[in-house]
């Protein structure tokens, strides 16, 4: 019984993490592609 | 620094004199603090007694119902403040007149604090003709009701300025200023549980946080006008 | 820095991805392999709260990084006001966001443990109450990061509401010790529990797991910002040019 | 506070030498557009200009710009000595330039008096002026005890006008100042514009009026697209 509450609380944040490493992720990716090379960062590197 | 003063001075008697000219508190903040009372009294059963038969119920959760009255009228009375400004681009008319954003704050957060002060007579006369709320320690609770008013009119009046000219105001002032003064309505519910009732004795360590409350959020506006208001 | 292959015109790849993500990315497989390998398989079940405790492994490393993104969002206002600077501006705003997220999953999986260990999801207990205050309020400031308004404005009037609101960071942080010094009612609290060696090494794991996991995140979101305002000024390039040009189509001269 | 400190430094109104406002290349973006896209001017002491375009050219945004309203986002701009850039000197230049804006800037509830005493006592204005401007507006009368709610359209500009006129300004602003009021209003307005380059101020006057305008500004100043121009030479005209 109790595992089942441990797999619920980790499964609620990988799902929430893990969306929003991939959303951040694809998110920059799309940005990147629109902009020229020295646009991009805000440092180099 | 005089001019500071002399301004928020002279901005708060011309919101004082629209105020007395408009008529909205009279005709319609201090009906709404009486249409909550007789809405709690419909709400919870005033026949019904907390065990030991001391007090009804509706008297030992007054002090809550109080301040969520209070609050509520915040709402409507800082959103009035400024509201009067914008209607016809009057803030950018105190900035062209040399006014420091500062001054402009306190001037409101003043006229603010005078016009829930004037709410909580009237509602706290009610509680006590129509709830059976008595008073044990009359100046513990001016203290609490004097801090708890000057924090929640530095804090709402801070807090619309944040919004102030965005056109959706109306519906994002409440969710600023409600959850941001949570932690000073439970202050004030215990500290004014404690000024009525001596229950608990935690009521000097609230009141001493609410103290705490209301230098910061009145100084908090005055400090960051600049940054608020400039530029509207 | 001192790459070889690195060409004279620098090639800033299509992503926000860079060496110094890829080292951070290493780590955080690293940490969070053995953070999971000691919280989930090799420390022992609590006494008193059997298996459950595990969950503790995730909700309190999250609970102090949220406080950590926020003391970020509280710099970055304060750096705002001080010299209307845009990098702390965006990073101000990326924090909160991944401050609110964590803060958000912190209640989640709070209520999860709270439903076999005190039979309930939500305990109107002080320290829940000001998380989920806190929680309202910063999503209160993430609204005022996407008002429609003057940039310079938005950023300013933000910073003044990250500064305010930061107040709730130590109010929940002392929550438990205020309300217990007010009410002299014992609570529940971490040191009341046994823990034994391999819990702390999993609490241990679990912090520089999440740390890690933070760095690496904040530097990914960090340049979508910075991507998103740079998109925004040369937008805003663009739109000078089309308003120049609308002036020019009418000659100079005419009164329309 | 370093509110007095005047932006070149001395605590005083600084010599309205040549040029009023200097700008170079201004961008000011409202909403996320370029309501000015990039403004090159020069405006000298005791000149009275014309700004004329079209409606959204940018004339508005302007002349809040040399109010002191509003952020440059790109380019320079100098007004009255002070860095519009910086926060400090727009505030200190605020209080030397008189605005009329579309919006008239009173309250509802107020009477004429109360309305112009509030925002002349801000000012420090001189109580004669204050006399002074009332009476020169037709405001000293039976209107002084009226709310302005209960005023025209044409009576509200008057009431602003001599707010305006009891401020003294370095630097006149005047958006569309002939609007909604009657033959004997305008030319109240004219002699306004008079009096004020007569007193050594400047005075910009953004206008739809092709009739008034020409005989009252010898520069004229065409807004369009966010940048202006000054217009060719009458006779250049074809």
């Amino acid at each position: 019984m109790f595992w089942g509450y441990v797999i619920a609380g980790y499964g609620i944040a990988a799902v929430v993490l893990g969306t929003y490493v991939v959303s951040t992720l694809r998110r920059g990716r799309t940005l990147s592609r629109q902009l020229d090379p020295e646009q991009r960062r805000f440092l180099d590197d | 620094m005089n001019r500071l003063v002399a301004d928020a001075w002279r901005i708060a008697r011309k919101d004082l004199a629209i105020e007395r000219s408009s008529r909205v508190v009279g005709s319609q903040i201090l009906p709404f603090g009486i249409v909550m009372l007789l809405l709690f009294a419909f709400g919870v059963d005033p026949e019904l007694q907390v065990r030991g038969g001391e007090r009804s119920i509706l008297a030992e959760i007054a002090p809550g119902l109080f301040w969520i009255t209070v609050l509520l009228a915040l709402l409507l009375v800082s959103g009035r403040s400024f509201a009067v400004e914008s209607d016809d681009g009057s803030l950018d008319a105190l900035l062209v007149s040399g006014v420091h954003p500062g001054s402009i704050l306190a001037g409101k957060t003043l006229v603010v604090a005078i016009q829930l002060a004037l709410l909580e007579v009237v509602v706290g006369a009610g509680s006590m003709l129509l709830f059976g709320v008595r008073v044990d320690d009359p100046l513990h609770l001016l203290v609490v009701m004097l801090s708890t008013t000057v924090a929640l009119a530095g804090a709402g009046t801070l807090l619309l300025a944040v919004v102030a000219g965005y056109s959706g105001r109306d519906t994002l002032g409440p969710l600023l200023v409600l959850p941001s003064m949570a932690p000073v309505l439970i202050g004030a519910t215990a500290a004014s549980g404690a000024a009525l009732y001596g229950t608990g004795s935690d009521g000097a360590a609230w009141t001493w946080a609410l103290v705490a409350f209301a230098l910061l959020y009145g100084a908090a506006g005055i400090v960051s006008a600049g940054a608020l208001l400039e530029d509207v | 820095m001192t790459t070889v292959e690195m060409p004279p015109a620098r090639s800033v790849p299509e992503h926000t991805g860079s060496r110094l993500t890829r080292a951070l990315g290493g780590a955080v497989l690293v940490t969070w392999t053995l953070w999971l390998l000691w919280g989930l398989v090799l420390s022992p079940a609590d006494v008193v709260q059997h298996e459950s405790v595990r969950l503790f492994y995730l909700h309190v490393p999250m609970a102090i990084m949220s406080s950590v993104t926020f003391s970020i969002t509280l710099i970055g206002s304060i750096m705002v006001l001080r010299n209307g600077s845009v990098f702390w501006d965006l990073m101000a705003g990326v924090a909160a966001e991944i401050g609110v997220m964590f803060l958000g999953l912190v209640i989640a999986t709070g209520a999860v443990w709270g439903k076999p260990t005190w039979g309930t999801y939500w305990e109107w207990d002080p320290r829940l109450t000001t998380a989920a205050l806190m929680f309202l309020v910063y999503l209160g400031y993430l609204v005022i990061r996407r008002l429609d308004m003057d940039p310079v404005v938005r950023a300013r009037r933000a910073a003044v509401f990250g500064i305010v609101a930061f107040i709730n960071v130590p109010l929940t942080r002392f929550s438990v010790q205020i309300w217990n010094s007010l009410h002299q009612e014992t609570t529940i609290s971490l040191t009341d529990t046994q823990m034994d060696g391999a819990q702390l090494t999993s609490y241990a794991l679990g912090m520089l797991a999440m740390a890690t996991f933070l760095a690496w995140l904040l530097v990914h979101r960090f340049r979508v910002a910075w991507l998103e305002h740079a998109m925004d000024e040369s937008g805003l390039e663009k739109l000078i040019r089309d308003r120049r040009a609308e002036g020019a189509a009418n000659e100079p001269g005419g009164v329309r | 506070m370093s509110e007095a400190a005047s932006p070149s430094d001395d605590g005083t109104v600084p010599p309205v030498a040549s040029p009023v406002a200097r700008l170079r290349g201004a961008v000011c973006v409202l909403g996320g557009f370029p309501a000015l896209a990039g403004v090159d001017l020069d405006l000298h002491a005791g000149e009275v200009a014309w700004l004329r375009g079209p409606n959204g050219a940018g004339k508005t945004t302007l002349l809040r710009l040399l109010a002191g309203l509003g952020t440059v986002r790109q380019g320079s701009a100098e007004v009255l000595g002070a860095d519009l850039t910086r926060v400090a000197d727009r505030r200190w230049l605020r209080r030397r330039v008189g605005l009329l804006a579309h919006a008239t800037f009173l309250y509802d509830d107020l009477t004429v008096e109360e309305n112009i005493r509030f925002w002349a006592d801000l000012h420090r204005s001189d109580p004669g002026d204050v006399d002074s401007a009332m009476a020169r507006f037709g405001l000293d009368g039976r209107l002084r005890t009226v709310p302005v709610r209960g005023l025209s359209a044409g009576q509200r500009r008057r009431t602003s006008l001599a707010v305006l006129v009891a401020r003294r300004p370095l630097l006149w602003l005047l958006d569309e100042p002939h609007a909604g009021l009657d033959a004997e209003g305008r030319a109240m307005v004219d002699r306004l514009i008079t009096d004020a380059t007569g007193a050594g101020a400047t005075v910009i006057v953004a206008s739809h009026d092709a009739d008034h305008m020409p005989a009252l500004a010898p520069r004229v100043l065409d807004v369009a697209g966010g940048v202006v121009r000054d217009a060719p030479a009458p006779g250049a005209e074809s």
